[in-house]
């Protein structure tokens, strides 16, 4: 029993999973609406959520669907026609926000209330994961259709707790659904997200016992709470990855060993002892460690500030000067570009740090205004198609900003998506990674985990590698 | 009655002013580069998408039209719809007037309990010993950044000794009374350092001013002289002090509404400036600068209440 | 038949009291002055006071609590608290003076004109004033620094914008009462021209008020400073600047004390210099007024 | 009456101030009435007393013959051209041949400026100054109203109040003026000190042909040095006339109440058992009929019924008053 | 005559090494108006100030001399006992009647303050007390004018409003500081009348500080006539007035424009000295027109001459006995 209290960073903005992209929303989402097929809790493999089970036309453009029984909080049963209409309205709707990462799906046809059939215009392997996104969660077609935009703030649930009440920039309160097809296995009462925008505050309200657990603990205190005897720190593993962005359009950067010159230049064990408190790892790919299709042998350069000289050196670079474009008001951000500029000074690159807040700093990494510029990404979905695609697949947001070209890589990309048989996938990606590698299309940074925080009393506070808390395993003693 | 005239036209001199506010506001946040569409959508999104957004939030029209429909709307009493929240700007802001409205009366209200007798005490001791501790405290909790001030009562009073809630914004009406607390009192303490200053010196001129000494010719005794003459006429330039800080309070409440995690107006503005959500901040600077000249009128009419020579 | 001058007896215990009050109390103009002087001369030896480079990084000297080598501890990134507290009061400094002086500037020219003019020209001015003054202060700088990107420059350009209506509204308010003043309507009836009257003989004459505001203006626009690295556009990393290092410092308020408090102390101690200095100023004018 | 034009003019000189407003919301617009409809003349080297109880225009008066106050309506004329109407020229001229003289010595300076920049700005901006003589023209004026040169280095914080009222002066004679008004310029100094600051005057008009309007409440100051007085009682002229026929035999009973009031320095002479009842009434709601009517010992019903009365003249001396023949008050003197 | 109700002996003021009064003597008789006069700065107000023990800076002090009142030293009273006489034995009015009434308190509580706290008197009592002296100083509707507020008064009104303040708690002395400086001359002259009456019908004794001859001639029944801090001359009014014994009272006098004649007015050559550096001698020697040779060296001590007059002078005007 119990409601758990958790602190988080920012308030959610809507209720409708087609209507955000936010973080923040699709973990509060993830236990408020169930989706056909769910991604297990080591964050590696699919496993069947309303999809009790599913087939694959040989061609991979087919795929049936057989729902389970189920209600919705409301009472009424979960149908296959409410599983279609919510995957044709994420696609569809002009509200949605995902529309474009659903244009492969043709159709989608409730055969009957248990049968799900959706034909793919393309075969797509990543299309199970993404059907695990919490933006296609599974939503009550009468509900929706009937309250119009209000449902953003008046949901009716599909997953293990449902929408009590909504105090914007306050807190959300969840209870308990009890008509969850999974209601036995939900031991909390009620689950109250809070929003507690300052770090240290947030921390401190875990110690005080005003909340049950938070999540961003910043590096800066985990140590420090980990000796709190009242208190757990989780360090989950996660899909996070940190780079330094490229500007290969930019002159002299768009020569391989300039880039090269970079990775050599920056040493990671320094970042990570610094600005993390060496709560990482060094990165060696794209792809984050332990995800599907990491390749751990994935060549990485170690630091060695001679040889990027010499690398400068030989590419004419000396004397070059970079503009570092960062996050105001981010910590790690800004720490990060402290670390390195000192680091790049010592092979002989000024960086000038350009500050901006972070509105403007995504305008300004688009449009290509920037030279480098740290960042991070995590992954939506369990397939590494979605961000291989942005970052390596040459579509119109100029491979992720950094204007990379190499028109192999691109084709790999393709065939990898298109490639249903996992051996062969396996080995497109891992070559996909070492070209990336080899061009360093980017910098990898490190790989760091969720830092989240709960009271001894709370048992299992798990989150998985794509962000999804457990809770319905969570128990408040 | 007459002297209470000025508010019958306080209302039409508003006029001006919030046209005036809503042009800055308006050309002040569409100038902040950014696109609301692209923070909305993140970074994994594609240019159809975008216009897509922008075309649904009327962002695609030309400025002046939208400056137009923004005024047509608030003739009406609407605010136009959140980018964020995709609901209107009033429902946005509707619980979190509250917060705010209590967090800044509080501290007010906690400063002048905090200001009113440290003046009087250092008044009344010039120049000797307390009054110079009591221009170093105060000048002290001038000069700490209220988000550090405000965390270390948070580790004091809450942490520590565990008598006042961390932090956030009650639901009973006594939780929230316990809540406020330590967020009034950290801009209190700021505050309360301006206005005990400024009392102090109006205090010593009233001390002596010709009325103290015809009272004391009377034979009055000092503390009498004080309750009855000093303060009352001290009181006038503090309320408009307090008035004309009223900007500076409010914009207090920013940063303390961050770190005690109050769900007010300061933190939404502030979140929406970076979210470029450009028709909350339009509401939001508008309710505020209602708010201000309320406050102004409001301090117009004690300062008629307390001086009866005045009339505005 | 005058009456001897009986020497009234004084005790030893008034002596003391007396000549410190006959001297202001070594006046708080004095003490201000001091503080002042002290930090204005800590900036400008800088190098030489300091021990550390502010901006090296020093990866096996970090998060140390305050030792003979590093007297006031050191950041996360090994940094020497000391030194960049020294090499901050340049920029401190600056901010404070820069801050002040360019509000100030407009502010009397706007307010002069105001109140010396008084109708129309007044009435714009009064509801141009009003509308500066309607925004909260914090959220109009955090607007108009987004809208020029962070940094120094952009943080006094939004200060000069935000700041005057303070200054305008001091000398509006003397030079309404000023422009009636006899030595005023004597100027105008020696045929002087309104530029003359305005700005040689009345603003001279209202500058106190907003000479003694500046003065504790100055410690509001340090923690202007702090609070928009706050709220997230502060100046540009990785100068040493005190407000940033407080906010900097946060994330370690419980484990690492030093790095807050000190620049934090560094911060009541300018405040206090240039409030004590304020006060004497105001006293001293006032007095001569 | 002279021929020319005369030097000043003042016709049917109104002026009205907004005031805070009447009626139970205070929406009723009302208007202080500072002067109501004077006309006076004055002639070149010509001196004219200005008396009357505080509020009754006097400096308004002063003010508006000098174009430093607003004016409602009338005209005021000087050296023939009206200044009313008249446009910068008509000013310039006007600042050019006037001067003005102050009550209060210390406000009357600019604080912050010694006495030797006051008078220089005026050299300089009329552009009296001898190339080179900026230090003996300073001194020439100092010596001129009996200062010594060596205080040009002095600001007026560092004056007496004598001293200040005669660099004021000196200041005033720097313009070379035709005509200066002098608003109760000895009213806030010592007896002693008014003495010598009236003598000043008294010397200054024997040696140049300069007009002088001289306000006070002193009656007997005025009576002193004026040629001609003028009565004045809210805002209107009362009486006006050579000051020795005024002064022997007032015709209005304001006038005569008001020399009834003054102090004598004799012991003999007791207070006056009844003095004139009352205080003037608010310039913003004038009594109708004769504004003196209420305080009038000797008022009559008509006094409150018809409108104001006008200024009889009668050889020079004029004086508005129903009440016929003259007054049976007169001076102990 | 009857013994004095005020008698003041040697009173000194010194402040920041000055010596603002400087032994000043003079006895105030029961029912009798004082008239103290001088040119500004001689030490009028700091005189009276002194003798209340109201001193307007906290560097002032009494140097020296006694006040005797009702049989005891206000001098060395201590403060809490000066300050029960305050009000009740001797009472002050102002010059500037606008700004020493309190802007924000009713006229009524004003008048009232010193009866409820000196005499606990209940409020209602109070107000009944207030509208009978408002009253008798002579303000018509006092029933209604009593809720007003100072500003609301006129300046004569206020002047009489003031003093129905100090009367209230029924001083045997008065002391009035330039009361009729700031009005005009027909409202002066009611006021002078008020004082008077007042002091007939109530017998006290006023203390009447002007720099105009003209107020004192016409009130006052002795003269103390001060010059830099110094008492010159003094006596009863009309034998001063008439045949003043002290070149500077003389002078005074002669001053007065008021004077019939023509041409240049008669006036003292220079001015009065300043505090910081009074001449050796008798004070009054650089202006003077009858010095001899002691005044440039030896100060003068106040002589008592008959008929109650004295003066510090080495060479009097008239040939007076001078008394023991
Ligand atoms: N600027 C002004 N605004 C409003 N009313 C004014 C103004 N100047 C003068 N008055 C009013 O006009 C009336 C006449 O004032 P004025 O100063 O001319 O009188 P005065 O005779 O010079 O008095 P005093 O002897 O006190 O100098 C007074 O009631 C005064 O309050
Ligand atoms: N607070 C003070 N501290 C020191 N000296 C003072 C103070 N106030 C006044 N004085 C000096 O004391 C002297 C006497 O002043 P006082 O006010 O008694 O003169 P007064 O005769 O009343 O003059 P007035 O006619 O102007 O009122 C003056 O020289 C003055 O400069
Ligand atoms: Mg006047
Ligand atoms: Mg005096
Ligand atoms: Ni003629």
């Amino acid at each position: 029993g119990g409601v758990l209290m958790i602190g988080k960073d920012q308030d959610s903005t809507t209720f409708d999973p087609i209507k955000s992209a936010q973080n923040a929303d699709f973990w509060v989402f993830a236990n408020m609406y169930d989706v056909l097929v769910r991604v297990d809790p080591t964050g590696t493999k699919l496993e069947p959520g309303l999809a009790e089970s599913w087939t694959v036309s040989p061609d991979g453009l087919v795929y049936t669907f057989k729902l389970r029984e189920a209600k919705f909080s409301d009472g009424s049963p979960i149908t296959a026609k409410d599983a279609a209409f919510s995957l044709l309205r994420i696609r569809d709707d002009k509200g949605s926000l995902w529309a474009d990462s659903y244009k492969a799906v043709a159709t989608a046809e409730a055969k009957d209330d248990h049968t799900l059939v959706v034909t793919l215009k393309t075969p797509s392997a990543p299309f199970l994961s993404l059907l695990a996104m919490p933006g296609v969660s599974i939503l009550s077609e009468k509900a929706v259709t009937s309250e119009g935009d209000a449902y953003a703030e008046q949901p009716v649930s599909s997953g293990a707790f449902t929408l009590k009440q909504w105090a914007r920039g306050d807190k959300v309160v969840l209870e308990k659904n009890p008509n969850f097809w999974q209601a036995d296995r939900v031991k909390l009462d009620g689950v109250q997200w809070i929003i507690v925008a300052d770090d240290n505050t947030r921390m401190l309200k875990v110690q005080a016992g005003e909340l049950d657990a938070a999540i961003f603990v910043p590096f800066s205190r985990v140590a420090e709470l980990k000796k709190d005897p009242n208190l757990v720190v989780h360090l989950d593993p996660s899909t996070r990855e940190d780079h330094l962005l490229i500007n290969h359009a930019h002159g002299l950067l768009g020569k391989k060993e300039v880039r090269e010159a970079l990775d050599y230049a920056i040493d990671k064990k320094a970042i990570i002892d610094t600005v993390i408190f060496g709560l990482g790892e060094a990165a060696n790919s794209y792809i984050p460690k332990g995800a599907l299709y990491y390749n751990a042998d994935n060549p990485a350069r170690p630091y060695d500030p001679e040889k990027a000289k010499a690398l400068l050196a030989t590419a004419g670079a000396t004397n070059l000067t970079l503009t570092y474009l960062v996050n105001a008001g981010n910590e790690v951000d800004e720490q990060t570009a402290i670390l390195l500029q000192q680091q790049l000074a010592k092979v002989g690159v000024t960086v000038t740090i350009q500050k901006v807040d972070p509105g403007q700093s995504w305008n300004m990494l688009v449009d290509g205004s920037y030279d480098i510029s740290a960042n991070y990404w995590t992954n939506d979905i369990l397939d590494p198609d979605e961000k291989t695609t942005f970052v390596l697949g040459h579509d119109s947001n100029n491979n992720y900003m950094t204007h990379y070209t190499n028109l192999t890589v691109k084709a790999l990309v393709e065939q990898a998506r298109g490639e249903m048989d996992t051996t062969k996938r396996a080995a497109l990606y891992k070559q996909i990674q070492e070209t990336a590698k080899a061009d360093v299309n980017w910098v990898d940074l490190y790989y760091s985990p969720y830092r989240n925080v709960s009271r001894k009393t709370i048992e299992h506070f798990d989150q998985n590698p794509l962000g999804r808390f457990s809770l319905e395993d969570t128990v408040k003693n | 009655m007459h002297r209470y005239r000025f508010l019958l036209f306080r209302p039409f001199q508003l006029l001006p002013v919030l046209l005036g506010i809503s042009l800055v506001t308006f050309v002040l946040v569409r100038s902040i580069p950014g696109d609301p569409a692209r923070l909305l959508l993140g970074p994994r999104t594609t240019p159809d998408a975008l216009a897509k957004i922008r075309a649904q939030f009327g962002l695609d029209e030309p400025l002046w039209v939208q400056y137009f429909l923004f005024l047509k709307n608030l003739l009406q009493g609407q605010m136009g719809t959140s980018i964020v929240y995709r609901i209107d700007v009033l429902r946005v802001t509707a619980n979190r007037i509250e917060p705010t409205l209590v967090l800044v009366l509080g501290s007010t209200l906690l400063a002048l309990l905090i200001a009113v007798p440290l003046a009087s005490l250092a008044a009344r001791s010039r120049g000797r010993v307390l009054d110079h501790v009591i221009r170093v405290v105060s000048t002290a909790g001038l000069g700490f950044p209220p988000f550090w001030l405000g965390l270390m009562l948070i580790i004091g009073f809450s942490v520590k000794l565990g008598v006042l809630p961390v932090a956030g914004y009650g639901d009973s009406l006594a939780d929230k009374l316990a809540h406020m607390v330590l967020p009034c009192l950290t801009i209190a303490l700021a505050l309360s350092a301006v206005l005990a200053r400024s009392l102090r010196a109006a205090m010593i001129a009233q001390m002596g001013s010709n009325h103290a000494v015809a009272a004391r010719a009377r034979g009055l005794s000092e503390a009498a002289i004080f309750r009855r003459h000093v303060l009352p006429n001290s009181l006038v330039p503090t309320i408009n002090l307090l008035a004309v800080n009223i900007g500076w309070l409010i914009g207090g409440t920013v940063v303390i509404e961050s770190v005690f995690a109050i769900p007010g107006m300061g933190q939404l503005l502030v979140r929406s400036i970076f979210s470029r959500d450009y028709m909350v901040v339009q509401g939001v600077a508008m309710m505020f600068a209602v708010a201000t000249v309320v406050v102004n009128i409001l301090a117009d009419v004690l300062t008629v209440a307390v001086d009866p020579r005045v009339s505005l | 038949m005058s009456a001897p001058a009986l020497a009234a007896p004084r005790r030893l215990t008034g002596i003391l009291p007396a000549a410190w009050r006959a001297h202001g109390g070594v006046g708080p103009l004095a003490i201000g002055a001091a503080i002042l002087g002290v930090w204005l001369a800590v900036a400008a030896l800088a190098p030489v006071l300091a021990p550390y480079d502010p901006i090296v990084q020093d990866a096996a000297a970090r998060l140390q609590a305050p030792t003979l080598a590093h007297p006031l501890g050191t950041d996360n990134f090994g940094r020497d608290i000391l030194s960049r507290i020294i090499f901050g009061a340049r920029i401190d400094l600056e901010i404070a003076v820069l801050g002040v002086v360019f509000p100030f500037a407009i502010g009397t020219v706007v307010g002069t004109l105001a109140g010396y003019f008084g109708g129309l020209v007044d009435t714009l001015f009064m509801r141009l004033i009003d509308i500066v003054l309607a925004f909260p202060f914090l959220v109009l700088m955090l607007a108009i620094l987004a809208i020029l990107g962070p940094g120094l420059s952009s943080f006094f350009i939004a200060m000069a914008l935000v700041g005057w209506v303070s200054y305008a509204r001091l000398v509006r308010a003397q030079l309404l009462v000023l422009r009636h003043a006899d030595f005023a309507v004597a100027a105008r009836s020696l045929g002087y021209g309104h530029l003359r009257i305005m700005f040689h003989h009345l603003l001279p004459n209202a500058l106190v008020g907003p000479c003694v505001f500046a003065m504790s203006d100055a410690v509001l626009v340090l923690l202007n400073g702090a609070a928009i690295s706050y709220l997230g556009l502060g100046v540009q990393p990785p100068l040493a600047e005190w407000g940033v290092m407080v906010f900097e410092g946060q994330s370690f308020i419980t484990t690492a004390w030093w790095i807050t408090v000190f620049p934090g102390l560094a911060i009541v101690l300018l405040a206090l210099g240039f409030s004590l200095f304020g006060d004497g100023l105001g006293e001293i004018l006032g007095a001569r007024e | 009456m002279t021929m020319g034009p005369h030097l000043l003019e003042v016709d049917d000189l109104t002026v009205h101030f907004p005031a805070p407003g009447g009626g139970p919301l205070g929406l009723r617009r009302r208007s202080v009435k500072a002067l109501n409809g004077v006309s006076l003349v004055l002639e070149a080297g010509e001196t004219l007393g200005i008396v009357g109880e505080s509020g009754s225009g006097k400096s308004t008066l002063g003010r508006a013959i000098l174009g430093l106050g607003p004016i409602t309506s009338g005209h005021v004329a000087f050296a023939g051209e009206d200044i009313t109407e008249g446009g910068r020229a008509a000013r310039a001229r006007l600042r050019r041949e006037t001067a003005m003289v102050f009550q209060d010595p210390y406000n009357a300076l600019n604080p912050r400026m010694t006495v030797g920049e006051t008078l220089r700005e005026v050299l300089h901006v009329h552009g009296h100054l001898p190339r080179g003589g900026e230090a003996e023209a300073v001194a020439a004026l100092l010596r001129r109203v009996g200062l010594q040169p060596d205080l040009a280095s002095r600001r007026p914080a560092a004056l007496s109040g004598g001293q200040c009222q005669r660099v004021g002066i000196a200041r005033a004679l720097a313009v070379e003026p035709r005509l200066i008004v002098a608003d109760e310029c000895v009213a806030a100094l010592d007896v002693s000190i008014q003495g010598q600051i009236i003598n000043l005057f008294i010397e200054m008009k024997a040696q140049r042909d300069l007009a002088l309007i001289f306000i006070a409440h002193d009656l007997s100051i005025v009576r002193r040095l004026c040629d001609r007085v003028a009565v004045m009682y809210l805002g209107r002229l009362v009486e006006e006339g050579p000051v020795e026929r005024v002064f022997a035999a007032p015709r209005h009973p304001y006038t005569a109440a008001l020399l009834r009031a003054v102090p004598q320095i004799d012991p003999d002479r007791r207070l006056p058992e009844d003095p004139v009842r009352g205080e003037p009434p608010s310039p913003i709601d004038l009594p109708p009929g004769c504004p003196f009517h209420p305080r009038c010992p000797s008022a009559q019903a008509q006094c409150a019924a018809d409108p104001p009365p006008t200024l009889r003249r009668e050889a020079g001396h004029a004086w508005a008053c129903i009440l016929d023949p003259q007054v049976s008050l007169v001076t102990a003197a | 005559m009857t013994a004095p109700v005020l008698s003041v002996r040697g009173l000194a003021i010194e402040g920041s090494g000055r010596r603002i009064v400087d032994g000043i003597s003079f006895d105030l008789g029961e029912g009798e108006i004082l008239g103290l006069v001088g040119e500004s700065g001689s030490g009028k107000t700091m005189a009276c100030r002194g003798l209340i023990r109201l001193l307007p800076a906290a560097s002032l002090r009494i140097a020296a001399g006694e006040v005797l009142f009702q049989g005891r030293d206000l001098a060395a009273l201590p403060e809490a006992e000066m300050r029960a006489l305050r009000g009740r034995g001797i009472g002050m009015i102002f010059q500037d009647p606008a700004s020493h009434l309190d802007p924000v308190m009713r006229i009524g509580e004003q008048i009232g303050e010193g009866l409820r706290l000196h005499d606990a008197l209940s409020r209602r009592e109070a107000r009944t007390e207030a509208i009978e002296l408002l009253r008798q100083v002579g303000i018509p509707d006092p029933t209604r004018r009593i809720d007003d507020y100072p500003h609301q008064f006129s300046g004569g009104m206020r002047q009489r409003a003031m003093i129905a303040v100090a009367l209230a708690c029924r001083p045997t002395v008065l002391i009035a500081d330039e009361p009729t400086t700031a009005l005009d001359v027909t409202v002066q002259a009611q006021v002078l009348r008020l004082l008077k009456d007042i002091r007939d019908r109530r017998g006290l004794s006023i203390i009447l500080i002007t720099h105009d001859l003209g107020v004192v001639a016409q009130t006052c029944d002795a003269i103390a006539v001060m010059y830099a801090g110094r008492i010159c001359e003094r006596g009863p009014a009309r034998a001063l007035l008439r045949r003043p014994l002290h070149p500077y009272t003389a002078g005074l006098l002669a001053c007065q424009p008021a004077a019939r004649g023509t041409g240049l007015l008669t006036t003292i050559p220079g001015q009065p000295p300043s505090l910081d550096a009074l001449p050796p001698g008798c004070r009054f020697h650089p202006r003077c027109g009858h010095r001899i040779a002691g005044c440039e060296t030896d100060e003068p001590a106040i002589r008592r001459f008959e008929d109650g007059r004295a003066a510090a002078c080495h060479a009097p005007l008239l040939p007076l006995q001078a008394c023991a």
